[in-house]
């Protein structure tokens, strides 16, 4: 592990494939009993365009620091046992799984909500840029659907 | 005059055609420092759809830039 | 596979631990680009009482016909791409996995959405009954949280 | 008279002593039967807190019983 994976560790920039079982070790903890996950895969078509596959570029200092703070809010926000969160760097393939967040409380209302709040989170907070390479067309910094609410989000 | 390092990431890295530039600056903060790369390097975005982040974390246009201070624009985020 | 889990296979009472890779393997389709799933765990107490392990007692037939009729349910109310679901029988010990729901979708609300449904019909109609084993205690049938809600629901 | 076979599971079955029975009844529907049989084997549930299956399907308690029907009184569910 990195010094910069190293401040909590629960929150991850992967440059590669990270096994779910590494993922969820964190989250048995004795009191959860119930677990919310949730992943992002790569599609194979976006807006209409048949996609062969992705690169991310990650700030990494920053996103690491972002993601924990966004696991953090969640704790204090949500009643649940433990949050963990990946998201990958570098070039994926359709079906790759591109972000895994994963949730263990005692209570499932609880562990859906933190799940879908660290989720929506990421999507508009983590300095993270999709690039797509499309079958037979140039690659495309994908533009951004979430705009207004990344900026309001933080003023 | 200030000396900075500005980071790019994505699309300004690549019309600013480099990861990384040092830069010397009469501007105390962010927001006239962007319109000043924005108009050399041709960034598309206007400084309300970005964020600046000093030393790895995030900071308001407002922040007084100190001479060392690594600069980053952060384009609209698409993660996920 | 038995006669009676064939009728879709996506809705499964098992008798032993399930892996994870059986049971995501129907979710992975092409327009899938989220995936939400929930897991029950067995926890270590219940309302105080330290817990060993539990049995499940399942009328099967009809919890397989009431499974597949949960997840058609889903199908139909949210725009998902695929949902599976796994309850287990018999003797389960701490930290086990009691049940698992698995969604995929071409968007994130959708899989949150018909995850959450799954699981909530899951414990209101599923004929599945629950008795915990407790350290130094006899085992006791768990009086039901929901019965208004079982009651009501269908009628 | 009709011929039924009632299953048992849980708490009923633990109280009937047995997963099934054979069943001889004048009773029409299933109400009045699981009134006779909570009487004989000292279930402790109303059948207003009971669903009702017959031959594996979740049925209406006035659902007629019929020749060689199997009969499931389902007590209040705690599965997940």
């Amino acid at each position: 592990m990195s010094v910069r994976q190293a401040q909590s560790g629960l929150f991850r920039v992967a440059h590669a494939p990270v096994s779910l079982e590494a993922l969820r070790a964190p989250l048995h903890v004795a009191e959860a009993g119930g677990f919310c996950s949730f992943e992002g895969w790569v599609r194979n078509r976006n807006e209409g365009l048949p996609v062969e596959g992705l690169d991310y570029e990650v700030y990494e200092a920053l996103a690491l620091k972002e993601g924990e703070k966004i696991l953090q809010e969640a704790r204090e926000k949500f009643a649940i046992a433990q949050a963990v969160a990946m998201h990958r760097a570098g070039s994926l393939k359709v079906g790759d799984m591109a972000v895994w967040i994963g949730v263990s409380a005692p209570h499932r209302d609880a562990a859906f909500q933190a799940c879908r709040y660290i989720i929506d989170e990421i999507k508009t907070r983590l300095p993270v840029w999709k690039r797509e390479h499309y079958v037979g067309g140039e690659p495309q910094w994908v533009a951004c659907h979430h705009q207004g609410a990344a900026h309001t989000h933080h003023s | 005059m200030t000396t900075l390092r500005i980071d790019y990431f994505a699309q300004l890295r690549e019309l600013a055609g480099t990861a990384s530039e040092a830069c010397e600056t009469a501007h105390a903060t962010p927001g006239p420092l962007y319109e000043e790369l924005r108009a050399r390097h041709g960034f598309p975005f206007k400084a309300s759809q970005l964020r600046v982040a000093v030393n790895d974390a995030f900071v308001p246009w407002e922040h007084p830039l100190a001479d060392g201070d690594v600069v980053v624009f952060i384009p609209p985020v698409t993660g996920g």
